[in-house]
Order: C-alpha cells, then structure tokens, then sequence
C-alpha cells in the first residue's frame, strides 16, 4: 500500500512539474527542460519540507 | 491537518516558485512562509464565515 | 464523519476563494481582501442553494 | 445528481460571479440560470454522444 | 457499479468539454457549440484509443 | 498503468487537440505520439529523481 501511495506521488508531480517545465511536446526534451523536471521534483520536496517544519513549530507555539 | 498541508504545499509552491532552480532562493524561502500565513489566514476566515452561515 | 465532510468543504472553499481573492501573498491581508474572502464563501452558498432550488423545481415539472 | 449539481455549481459559480459582492445581484442570478441550463444541455449531449459511441 | 463509472466518465467529459467549447452561456447554444461538444467527445474516445493502442505496443516491444 | 494512462491521455487531448474537429487530422496525431513519449520521459525523470532524493 505504501508502494501505490509513492506511485500516485510520483503521477502528482508529473503533472505539477509538466505544467511547471515543458511548453510544447517536442521530438527531445532540451537538457533544460530535463534540468527544470528534476528540480522541479526537488524543489517541492524543499517545500514540502518548509512548510512542514514551519507548521510544527506553529503547533508547538500554540500560535494555531 | 494532512489535508491542509497537502493544500497548503501546492499552492504556495505554485505562487512562489517560478522556474525551479538548484535550491529555494532568499526569496522564493520568503514568499513560501508569507504564503503559508496568509493560507492559515485565509482557512480560518473562510472556516469562520461558513460556520456562522451555518448556524 | 459528518465533521470530516465540514473539513473538507472548508478546505475546497479556501482553495477556490484563495484563487479568487489572493493576488500575491503580502505581509498581511488588507480588509479588501478579507472582506472578498467572506463573500465569496457567502456567495458560494447562495449559489449552491440557487442551483439547489432551480433544479429540484426542473425535476417536479419533470423538465428534465 | 449530486455529482452533477457539485460539478455545476462550482462551474457556475466560476463563471458568473466574477469579485463576490455583498450578495447575488441580478446579473449574476441570470447568469446563474442560463449557465445552469446550459451546462445540463452539455451534459445531455456529452451523454448522447458518449453512449452511441460506445454501441 | 459499471453504470456509476460510465456516469463518472459523462461527468469528466462535461467539464472537459464544457472548458473547451462553451465560452459564455447564452440562452441557447449555436450549432457550433453544440457540434463542438459532439467532436469534444469523439475526439477524446479516440484519444484514449491512440494512447492505449501505442502504449500497448511500447510494452509488447519492451520499449518501456 | 490505468492512473498514468489516464493523465497521459487528459494532458495530451489537452495539448494537441484544440477546437475538436470531424477526425483527429495528421498533426494532431502526430502531437499526441510525441506527447506521450514526452510524458513518459517525464515520468521516468520524476519517479528516478524522486526515488533518489528518498534514499
């Protein structure tokens, strides 16, 4: 079951970072739009981890 | 508050990240902690009117 | 788990308002936008209870 | 019909309220209807098209 | 259960298709709207037919 | 494959047909093989730099 919810998070940021990177389906991808998936998937992951962390130290704070 | 987080995420990396490059920048940090705020912000406001609709 | 389905509004709401209010994430919302927040959860409801009541009323004269 | 008047109401709504004001005015109650109707046509078409293809 | 899918599958083209082909409501739909709609449908059956067909041969070829 | 197969399809409709015609014409056909081969490349960038970012 874990394995089916890394697979959707994999369909996920498919589509995210296929808005995010790639204009026009072309014969190739160019190595930037390589370069902008990959970073795509680990720049979410950052965020992921931002927004995370700061929400737990609101928690913490009893700010929420 | 899966849910919330999950939203949350998406939508501030969408507004604050443009064109992802090799680490979150100075200021994309920013804008993603503004976001998240005013995101709470927005929840509770939204939370509050549709309850009191409700009643 | 009717709660959880009020959870799950609030949450559709707020994306859907946020799209409709939110411009660009500032230090603070200024009363504009709060106020736009409101009615559009306001306005939302309206609609659905608009939508609502036209329908039904299309069902009994079976128009559709 | 839930699935349709949930599906309807947020299009609609996307449609026809254009900066949520202090209440539904006339335009927009208008707008509502027609899109309302509308949207049921397309259904209905979607629907007949969709079923005579599968046969 | 096989009716809830199909009615699921008319709810998606709707939407689908009411974005691409409905630009205002009007109080009627003009002939080319309503053709629009028709070709909507067709269109993204065989759409889904080309994808399905030549994924199944990438398979077979061991392509992917 | 029916989840991957399903967002393939839904983005490449979406890319290569515009105003939906009488029979999917020449370039649009050829716009939705090359979109899938792009989106699988897609996938497969994904699913690998996420799977190495995890380890």
């Amino acid at each position: 079951q874990q394995k089916a919810q890394l697979q959707l998070k994999v369909h996920g940021f498919t589509e995210l970072c296929w808005d995010k990177c790639v204009e026009k389906p072309s014969s190739r991808f160019d190595s930037r739009t390589e370069a902008c998936l990959q970073s795509c998937v680990e720049r979410f992951v950052d965020t992921t981890l931002a927004v995370t962390g700061r929400f737990a130290q609101m928690v913490q704070k009893g700010g929420h | 508050a899966q849910e919330l987080l999950q939203r949350m995420t998406d939508k501030c990396f969408r507004k604050c990240v443009g064109k992802p490059g090799s680490s979150l920048d100075n200021s994309e940090q920013k804008c993603i902690a503004m976001c998240m705020d005013r995101y709470m912000d927005a929840w509770n406001t939204v939370s509050r009117t549709y309850n009191s609709r409700l009643q």
